[in-house]
């Protein structure tokens, strides 16, 4: 075990695989000699070789169209969109393509791959730099979208997700790459695809989230220990498929449930998961079903205020949990 | 940059066209016999449209020798994987999709091998046959040719990869991409552009202001090649040329814009006499593929009037039958609607 | 009036626009000659000539950019996407930039332009022509969307929408083009965007739906009255902003809320009213809010067995709410 | 179809360069105090970058010859209109914006008429300056300055567009799409390529089979032309004559490849000690269009050292003089955060 960040994290779970299994390769635009953006490939090409780390042109469309292709032909490409805001020109190939080929072919051929994309805000990026795409994605049956919070669940989960027969999104907060550290495995290991984690065990409120927010959750949780209120935090993980077994058995258990993200409210996962809790927990509930989410707006603004005033923070979230424990 | 190959009509000459491309004079009968397939295949499947027992048909007629020539180079190559689109059904046929197979896919009956039901025309793809079909989202099937192609080389493969498109696909931001794309990586692919003048309705001048499609290949480094579309040997010439030079050490890529006609409607949702006129339409018959091929057979009397009516009745007989097989032939289960979502 | 398809209604909206406003104008693919595919657009041309109804070449993002451009210059177009499933190419114009011009420029440009999207299934059109795409529309800021149900509405909203000054998303059910016919008045009418229609008043089970379920709804809420559950039919009409004060009014009143739409079910518009009534009706729910809607399967399969095992009917709508009412 | 112009480096000759293209010798100078302070303004912000103070800056330098060359054509025109990319801030102050407002715009601070603080870069919209900067998402101010060019000529005005990008941009499918809906209606766009033979880390090689990209614009039935857009003049003069062809009864639109050097990292999160070596940007510095205009203007003796010097200090003292009142200025108030969303 070594203290990792989260793009040292990203940056073993793809080596290992590359190393492990020739049909593993990447391709993005920087992703060779400049080693990505993000330096989530860093030295890959030295590695692995030209054939197998490929520089694109910059046309999010065909990046993610080669990427199937190359699934068709058996290997298994990691793409990377290089941030969130520009997958919206892959958005035919990603959710109008790949993720019908299963389904489509009655099952012959699928579609092994996966997409990497830097998402998410707090880092000064303004409307083009900082957006929230997992509404768009987590809707889509036939795509796997996977949101970790933290290094030891993104070496697990890309690893698994690079494994998986199927094309997978793999949604990296750009806040997380460098800001969370943790302890992780020099060794191989996955996590399933699927399952929602309990952070933190509690009685009053289930707290669910993912990505960065988590963060802030759990540190609302600890304050919230002082008003005697025990909040246990669930994170999600993976957003399509939703694990609506461990979703269920928390509010199930606390009667009570908030739901936290940075996307826009509207449409959200949020939206989903609060349905679901409505369906099948209804006679469970002591208060409503609620949601702290990022603003209906576009994205993030630029300036600090005004991305400040956007963003989730641990008070906002201590604030929504204090009333569902008043309620 | 641009060896824009002149029209030389495959006509009578010392050596017979074809010879010359090393086919013999019954592999070129029996390509003639299932020309003839095609044509009352496509009939009948407008036909059945007409009938209500099939939703859609694309029909082939006019672009069958550009498909069937391609196909033609493809399967007797050996190692080729084609990505075609909606209006290869000869295509199909030549690679050995059986008319049984492409009667129920019209139809949507049980059993087809590309997509079960689930799909229309055949789009999928298939256990038997070295191609994916995936959509008909015009477009898309070009960068994930490329991506394929690129697959082919990374495992050291000799495999050739042909894209079908119409001129309408040749507007599609995708079909920019994934030509520079494989420009770049000089892959073995072969963009097979359709140009029929006609995106549903939409004129060529009002899809882009120049007159060969060809012309556009020397801007992603490779060679665009003009072939009259409607001759059969001039394409699978061209397609042979086309696979040489994937596999050339200096090679890559090739463009090849097939001029070829559109003989029917768009589709059987279209009405045509909303925007051809009677004699734009007259013009296109005349360049029938199936005529042409005809006539030139005819002329070298390695066709008669009686084999061809023979291949004829062969080919109705044949249609008949699997119309017949079809109608009988059970839905799909309701059950199939689930499952094979996701790969397990 | 006169009684008129749904897609005549469409037609004498445009109609209408183009002859008072020189700045409306028509692109799309075939929109011109051939009056578009569904006829949406015919003899336009004629009437208005080449230089306001555009036949443009096969490219669905420069159709939507292009219109965005136009836009900006103060023109108000009409675009088509001849079938939604094309609309993923667009994706990036639309929702990417569109969606964010106004607030973007800090209020000080718009965007006034209207993109009429053919969607849906029923019409034996496969995986890749029925397609239901609102769940990655409505989820987006600074777009408005609308998917009428009926001929008097698609006037009424389609004559709105190109009056607004923002960009509109105009979703017509192909299979209501010619299948619902309705009075629709001959003269000018408008119908306010973002206003729920109650099509049906009732007392037991709030029915929440949209576009051609709204049909097999009012059936079903027809054969209910045989066995004495009074069912309230709210037509949304607007899918973004949707029309929360007349749901949660009408929730609060019956005390059961059943919400009814073809698309997907994760993440799809039932998924938000849910959360919504969750969140501001929960001491009024008598029952688990509940949702009746497509599989989560890519699009409608193409063989009819399975595409009538797809659709949403008016069997399964009664026995939903037979459910609800027993509860 | 591809006028490739020569390069015609504007040296000494009985007629200067600038004044047979109706420059005068304080008009130039003026560009050049321009570019001045253009340079030390950019300078600046990187600095502030470094100080945690401005979150990104684009670097412009190597391209300043370009986007000002552009600028100057289109503000003299009169009746142009922009679509600028993430590198044009040169074109910007050209075009009229000050200093202030983009020192406060890229740190983020209240009161730029482009965003209000909700955008980079100064992106957005501005009521004063014909322009509109809507994102940094590359390629999709291309269509949307077609659009633009499509709705000037359906009004009867005489604006000329100008689309700014990179080789990167000319990669999208976007790109084609635009160039191929301009080219059918002769639309009055510039699309003005800025070719740095980097896309951030990409070399050309790996980005196009090709060497000028201008050579594509033949495909689209409208002339490309190569300049060296390190030259301000040679681009001076391609923009007028680009606009002169976009109002001409038979003309239309213009690509124009500028060959640009980029002497900074992509942007100020880059490392391009990464991908860059040393040999490569000397060769790139060599190129540094600010000092060609300077060794221009020192050569026909209208620009002295002592001028030069000049130039140098009032263009320090009016960036201090943004920085500090920059600094001092309030932040966008939170409430600012909401509304105008929608328009009323
Ligand atoms: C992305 C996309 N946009 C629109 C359509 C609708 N459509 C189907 S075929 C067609 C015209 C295609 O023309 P072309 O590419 O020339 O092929 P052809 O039909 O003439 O063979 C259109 C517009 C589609 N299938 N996909
Ligand atoms: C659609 C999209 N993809 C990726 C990016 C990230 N990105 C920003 S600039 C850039 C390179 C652009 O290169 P080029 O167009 O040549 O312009 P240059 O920066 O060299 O002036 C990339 C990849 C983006 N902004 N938009
Ligand atoms: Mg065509
Ligand atoms: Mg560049």
């Amino acid at each position: 075990m070594t203290v990792k960040s989260t793009i040292e994290a990203i940056r073993e779970a793809m080596r290992e695989e590359l190393a492990a299994d020739p049909r593993v390769m990447v391709l993005g635009e920087d992703v060779g000699t400049r080693g990505g953006v993000f330096l989530a490939t860093q030295n890959f090409i030295e590695e692995f070789g030209e054939h197998r780390i490929i520089d694109t042109p910059l046309a999010e469309c065909s990046i993610a169209g080669v990427t199937l292709g190359l699934s068709f032909k058996g290997l298994r490409p990691i793409a990377e969109i290089q941030f969130s805001d520009f997958w919206w020109y892959a958005a035919n190939q990603l959710v109008g393509e790949a993720s019908r080929v299963h389904y489509g072919t009655n099952g012959y051929l699928s579609a092994p791959f996966v997409v990497r994309i830097p998402y998410g805000g707090g880092v000064r990026g303004g409307l083009f730099h900082s957006q929230y795409i997992e509404s768009y994605l987590y809707n889509t049956p036939g795509l796997k979208v996977i949101a970790p919070s933290n290094p030891y669940d993104a070496k697990g989960l890309l690893k698994s997700a690079i494994r998986d027969d199927n094309p997978v999104i793999f949604l990296e907060h750009k806040k997380t790459y460098r800001a969370v550290r943790g302890e992780v495995p020099d060794t191989s290991y996955t996590i399933p695809i699927g399952k929602a984690e309990v952070k933190r065990p509690g009685e009053d409120i289930t707290l669910i989230s993912y990505g960065l927010a988590i963060h802030y959750g759990m540190e609302a949780a600890m304050l919230l220990e002082d008003e005697d209120v025990s909040v246990e935090v669930l994170d999600l993980r993976t957003l399509r498929p939703l694990d609506n077994e461990t979703i269920l058995e928390s509010v199930k258990r606390t009667g009570k449930a908030l739901i936290v993200h940075e996307a826009s409210i509207t449409g959200g996962v949020g939206a989903e998961v609060s349905a679901i809790i409505a369906e099948e927990a209804f006679e469970y509930l002591d208060a409503p079903v609620s949601r702290l989410c990022g603003p209906d707006l576009p994205a993030m603004a630029f300036a600090p205020t005004l991305e400040d005033g956007f963003m989730v923070n641990t008070q906002k979230i201590s604030d929504a949990l204090l009333k569902l424990a008043a309620y | 940059m641009s060896p824009n190959g002149e029209k030389s009509p495959s006509s009578t000459k010392a050596m017979p066209a074809h010879r010359s491309l090393g086919l013999t004079d019954d592999q070129l009968l029996g390509f003639y016999a299932q020309m003839v397939l095609v044509r009352v295949m496509d009939d009948r499947l407008i036909a059945l449209n007409r009938q209500g027992k099939v939703p859609l048909v694309a029909s082939c007629q006019g672009s069958e020798a550009a498909s069937m020539g391609l196909a033609l180079a493809a399967k007797t190559d050996g190692s080729c994987f084609l990505f075609p689109y909606y209006r290869d059904m000869p295509l199909k046929l030549v690679m050995g999709v059986s008319p049984m197979e492409t009667m129920i896919g019209h139809i949507g009956k049980d059993g087809n091998t590309f997509n079960g039901g689930r799909q229309f025309l055949l789009q999928g793809a298939s256990p038997n046959f070295p191609m994916i079909h995936l959509s008909n989202v015009v477009g898309s099937n070009l960068s994930q040719a490329v991506g394929y192609a690129m697959g082919c080389k990374i495992l050291g493969e000799d495999t050739v990869v042909f894209a079908s498109f119409g001129d309408g696909g040749s507007s599609q931001g995708e079909c920019h991409e994934a030509m520079n794309f494989a420009g770049i990586h000089k892959l073995p692919v072969v963009f097979c552009c359709y140009n029929n003048r006609l995106a549903i309705s939409v004129p060529q001048e009002k899809q882009m202001a120049i007159e060969d499609l060809a012309d556009r290949a020397a801007g992603y480094g490779f060679p665009g090649v003009v072939v009259d579309g409607t001759d059969s040997l001039e394409v699978f010439r061209a397609a042979k040329e086309a696979i040489n030079r994937a596999r050339d050490s200096s090679g890559g890529p090739t463009f090849l814009e097939l001029k070829v006609e559109r003989l029917k409607p768009h589709t059987s949702d279209d009405d045509d006499t909303r925007y051809r006129t009677p004699e734009d339409m007259e013009d296109s018959l005349r360049r029938d593929p199936l005529m042409r091929l005809n006539v030139y057979l005819m002329g070298l009397g390695i066709l008669t009037p009686n084999l061809d009516e023979q291949f004829r009745q062969e080919a109705r007989a044949e249609v008949n039958r699997v119309t017949d097989a079809a109608e009988n032939a059970p839905w799909p289960d309701v059950s199939n609607l689930h499952g094979r979502l996701y790969a397990p």
